[in-house]
């Protein structure tokens, strides 16, 4: 074990599969040279060469339609759009194209190819550089969603995504890349589609998501200190959903927050509670509460982007009022 | 590329096995009814039969809608006839149309709906060959109304700039679904015109499948020596309405100057005229071609309906429950 | 009142629209001479001349962008997109540029547009041209979506939705263009964002959306004969979305069934049961049940298509079973 | 267009006011920050200069990101730098950055921070101005970067085909964020070969404000009487790295280079040589305009931040509340 990154993670994570299997490339806007507009993929073309690691024309439809064609014809491709916001630009290559070619495909053809991006709020870039894109894509089949929140998991997740055969967005939470942790030395996955509980707790079931795992994991050392001993589920991979850990737990701690960056309404959130209502209903001993952004763009000016985004003090109110206090 | 008289008898049977089959899909949408509405290429075999020859067996082929013959080319009758019927021995056993279908094994790109998304997908498969070092070409096939979407100038550009393995094919065939092509277009004559990008493009007579064949060659070999892509443009027809719900609106002395210079005629007649095949050939074709085209649908009518489980076959890496669970 | 289906209310719609203000003009793909693909503009051009109706290329990021721009400069266009599975091309201009520009500006501009686009399976149109779009738009602030049910709300909501400085996502059902029902004769438009009881009923809640109103309307009338008394709510506007009389409705009836034809997981029903289990959680007598498509892509064979589509007897099921029958 | 000596004068004042507004965001970045991350365009001010100068006062203006003059020719200068600190005063009362305002008074076309997503907006406005019939020209200023979008193929088509008062305008300072354009264009020399579509087009030295004036009024002239748009590459150059946060990489010798024809510096020396001001005017205007520059930036840092209610300003025509729900 050593202490690395997020940013550190990831790029090892793609130099180690970029080792590992030639049919593994990396490319986009700025990625090759430059090292990416976060230095993620920071010194990958010195050492892959400019065949495996490139810089590609402003296009982010080149960029969606050319990795989906890569992935089903042999290659892995892993792309990097550089800010969550443009995925609404590929919006047509990821539902249409990638999310459905392996129904389309009778002969087991997958699409094994990445889409790494950035998302979130906090650092001021308005309105069109901060939003959390997994709303528009929670109702489209087909289609991988990972959200990781440790360096551990970052660079575990993405070399597990790189070499799964479905399509994957992997979404990067921009404020996280300095963030520190634990990660072991030799190699090691984490699984798709498996979520984690990062923290045991008795009192209530808090299923935080990206970036808000951290605000939910501090929240709840601050109300351990208030005798409040909440549990906080990682789902990882939001779509498709590893739903029983999440029953299992408001089974037992019988309240449920759910906590994410992205609007609260209309967004994943409301998915989860709604699986909850449908299959725990009556185990719930309060309404579920659901912490998230007011259904807004995302403010510019510092005051309003700080009340914009979900933080611990918001965490903590939800799981006072799911044990009426 | 020099023809022997073998090839030319087959590329003759690949245009008249194009143009029988549309026919019988057409008679059975007329009378019994077939699930898959029929986009018919009647008209514009030549394009997909000169075409698919000029290109090796594991060359990739992203055709559009339109392109029916490269896929009864590649892929076997039944299955074809069966996709159109939505059985089990579809080429997705039912899940979707036998219109976008994709086959890693026959080499053929799947595709969606959207006219000219696949576009991009096609210089992909071009990056996939330069990144195998496998030499394989992507020929993408595409009508003249996916040229005014933005897709066909980004594909263009990167295939251009990366010098990718591509032959763009467009299908001239003068008409969107409803409007014709130079109301929407501005350019003063061709649609290569709209490409100001720097490659080699080039206006095709795409009645003419040895025309067709010809310039395709040269394309596929310049892609094939890491030359780049080529834009070709293949004036062609379709004697259908854009599909067969939809009223014919275009002038009959249109449609009646193109049936003059009908593809599958003009390469019969130069066979006979070069003594290369005789009447008594072509009705032999014929008659077995209709005989192949009619048993695949019999076969289609009676293939059994999907049973429900397949069209849960949604991720390939894991297994998820109707309602986007993970099942572990 | 006379009957008409909602084929021609929507050409209604749009000719009293166009004649009463000029600044409406109406264009997309075929629209023009051809009247579109499914008919709903025949006639248009030839009462209003190629300058206030008319045909364009083949690329939806034209429709979108042009439509934005237009808004934001004094005129109201309607848009037509052939199938709302191309949403996903126009998803940048929706999300990125139409539904944050009235945020963006500060005088107050609106982005008054619409775009009229088709859903919905059960025709054999396969994966690509059956999709339903709400959800890929739910998580947008600034959007609306306005998803009509019957001949006199399509005509009434349509006209509202040009007249609203809104951008608005108006969706029609292309399985029920032939629809008959009663429209009155005189001008009425029915406003946006506020929802309807279509049937007062006292022991389940049926909140029923688009082309599924109808389906929970006569399952409603099938559970009679049952002596089920159900209660059908359709919103109409989806988002934002008019809560109050749904929880009203759960108040009163203790449970609740939510219907749409895109897919379960992640779909529009989430938010609402959400939002019930949230505000209503005490309320309710048994699980919340959701009725939607499974999560996959819409199959082509028809007897694939038939499972894949919600119908009356899966909302009589759902029903029974929040009836714990 | 000829040019009185008034004229010219008020031309080199918005080149000076932009350089030393850009210097001023600059300073003010380097030494307390400015919220707004700075993206300067500093060496490229004659293109927005003299196109914006080419324009009635009602024409509608789409700026890029980096298309500082125009804003700051139309727009009040407190507003503006409001703006960058996101105080109550700027463009969007604080819910977002100038970078992208709109303003309908000013004319000036709201965008968004995808690069080259407004040239089909710009287009719209030509529609609009078609439908109203008022003549309204709109003039989009996008980067060399934007020309590898689908939107320019897309938005010059539609322009062009149906003949809107659109005028375009490359920016094209030779990169992208990081990379050089020539890298990812496939073109010969010129990115206006780009554009195969049948509308005139020309290439124009960015750095002579005349030069741009000439070239957009006579495309503003062409738009005017219903001839459709016109393209012009402006070839210019940034003195700053794309973004204040971001590493220069870029050759010392090209930087040098280009700021040996800096667009102020030419235009001054023009002056003078022509007699049209003297050094004492030059200083005068310089210290006025530092002077107004820095009365912005202290009103700016003192103008109050935004009460909360200010982001909810989402619809226009329904109240609602901040979970989603329509307040009845
Ligand atoms: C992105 C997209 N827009 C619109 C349509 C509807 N549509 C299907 S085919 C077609 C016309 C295609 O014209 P062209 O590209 O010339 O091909 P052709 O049918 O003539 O072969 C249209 C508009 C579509 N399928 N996809
Ligand atoms: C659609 C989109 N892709 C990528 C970016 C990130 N980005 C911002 S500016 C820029 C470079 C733009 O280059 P160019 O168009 O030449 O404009 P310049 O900055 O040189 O004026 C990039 C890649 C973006 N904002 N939008
Ligand atoms: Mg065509
Ligand atoms: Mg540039």
């Amino acid at each position: 074990m050593s202490e690395h990154t997020v940013r550190e993670s990831i790029n090892r994570a793609l130099a180690e599969e970029l080792e590992r299997d030639e049919r593994v490339f990396l490319y986009g806007e700025d990625v090759g040279d430059y090292g990416g507009l976060y230095q993620v993929t920071d010194g990958l073309q010195d050492r892959f060469g400019e065949e495996r690691v490139f810089d590609t024309p402003l296009s982010e439809t080149t960029l969606g339609g050319t990795a989906v064609g890569a992935a089903l014809t042999g290659t892995r491709p892993v792309v990097e759009i550089m800010f969550g916001d443009f995925m609404a630009i590929i919006a047509d290559q990821i539902t249409n194209f990638a999310a459905k070619m392996y129904f389309n495909y009778g002969d087991g053809t997958g699409v094994p190819m990445v889409v790494r991006t950035t998302y979130g709020a906090g650092d001021q870039f308005g309105l069109h550089h901060s939003q959390s894109p997994i709303g528009w894509f929670q109702n489209v089949p087909g289609i991988k969603i990972v959200a990781p929140s440790t360096p551990h998991d970052y660079k575990g997740l993405l070399k597990a995504s790189i070499r799964d055969d479905d399509p994957v967005i992997f979404l990067e939470n921009k404020l996280r890349y300095e963030d520190e942790g634990e990660v072991p030395d030799g190699e090691y996955t984490v699984p798709l589609c498996r979520s984690e509980r990062k923290r045991k707790g008795e009192d209530v079931t808090v299923v935080a998501i990206g970036g808000m795992v951290d605000v939910a994991m501090e929240a709840a050392e601050r109300l351990e200190a208030d005798g409040v001993d909440a549990e906080v589920i990682d789902p990882r991979t939001v779509v498709p959903l590893d739903k029983e850990p999440i029953f299992d737990s408001v089974r037992k701690t019988h309240r449920l927050v759910i906590v994410h960056e992205a609007a609260t309404f209309g967004g994943f959130g409301g998915e989860i509670a709604a699986e909850v209502a449908e299959e725990a209903l009556f185990y719930l001993d309060a309404p579920i509460e659901r912490v998230g952004a007011p259904f807004t763009p995302v403010p510019f000016a510092e005051n309003l982007e700080e009340a914009y985004l979900p933080d611990e003090e918001d965490v903590i109110e939800a799981v006072q009022n799911t044990l009426g206090r | 590329m020099n023809l022997n008289d073998e090839q030319r008898r087959e590329i003759y049977e690949n245009l008249l096995f194009a143009r029988r089959f549309e026919e019988t899909v057409l008679e059975a949408y007329e009378s019994g009814g077939v699930p898959e509405l029929p986009h018919l290429s009647i008209g514009q075999e030549a394009v997909g039969v000169g075409a698919t020859y000029a290109l090796s067996e594991d060359d990739w082929i992203a055709p559009s809608l339109r392109t029916r013959a490269p896929i009864l080319m590649r892929v076997p009758l039944k299955e074809v006839t069966a996709g159109m019927y939505g059985t089990v021995s579809g080429p997705s056993e039912g899940r979707t149309t036998q219109h976008h279908m994709g086959s890693t094994e026959h080499g053929i790109l799947g595709t969606t709906g959207m006219v000219g998304s696949h576009l991009n997908a096609a210089v992909g498969a071009g990056l996939s060959s330069r990144q195998l070092g496998d030499d394989r070409v992507s020929a993408v096939f595409f009508g003249d109304g996916a040229t005014t979407r933005g897709e066909f100038h980004t594909a263009l550009n990167y295939a251009a700039v990366e010098d990718l393995p591509v032959v763009f094919i467009i299908e001239n065939n003068g008409w969107t679904e409803e409007t014709p092509i130079e109301q929407v277009t501005a350019v003063e004559e061709d649609l290569i015109e709209f490409a100001g990008h720097d490659l080699p493009s080039s206006v095709v007579d795409g009645q003419d499948a040895d025309e067709v064949l010809a310039a395709t060659s040269e394309a596929v070999d310049r892609a094939r020596e890491g030359n780049g892509p080529t834009l070709l443009e293949m004036k062609t027809y379709r004697y259908r309405p854009h599909a067969e719900v939809i009223q014919e609106r275009r002038d009959e002395a249109e449609i009646k100057r193109w049936k003059q210079r009908d593809p599958v005629k003009i390469y019969r007649d130069r066979l006979l005229d070069d003594g290369v095949v005789d009447e008594a050939w072509l009705e032999d074709l014929d008659a077995s071609l209709r005989e192949e085209i009619e048993a695949s649908f019999e076969f289609a009518q009676n293939d059994p309906a999907p049973p429900e489980e397949t069209m849960y076959h949604v991720y390939k890496d894991v297994e998820v429950d109707r309602d986007g669970g993970v099942v572990r």
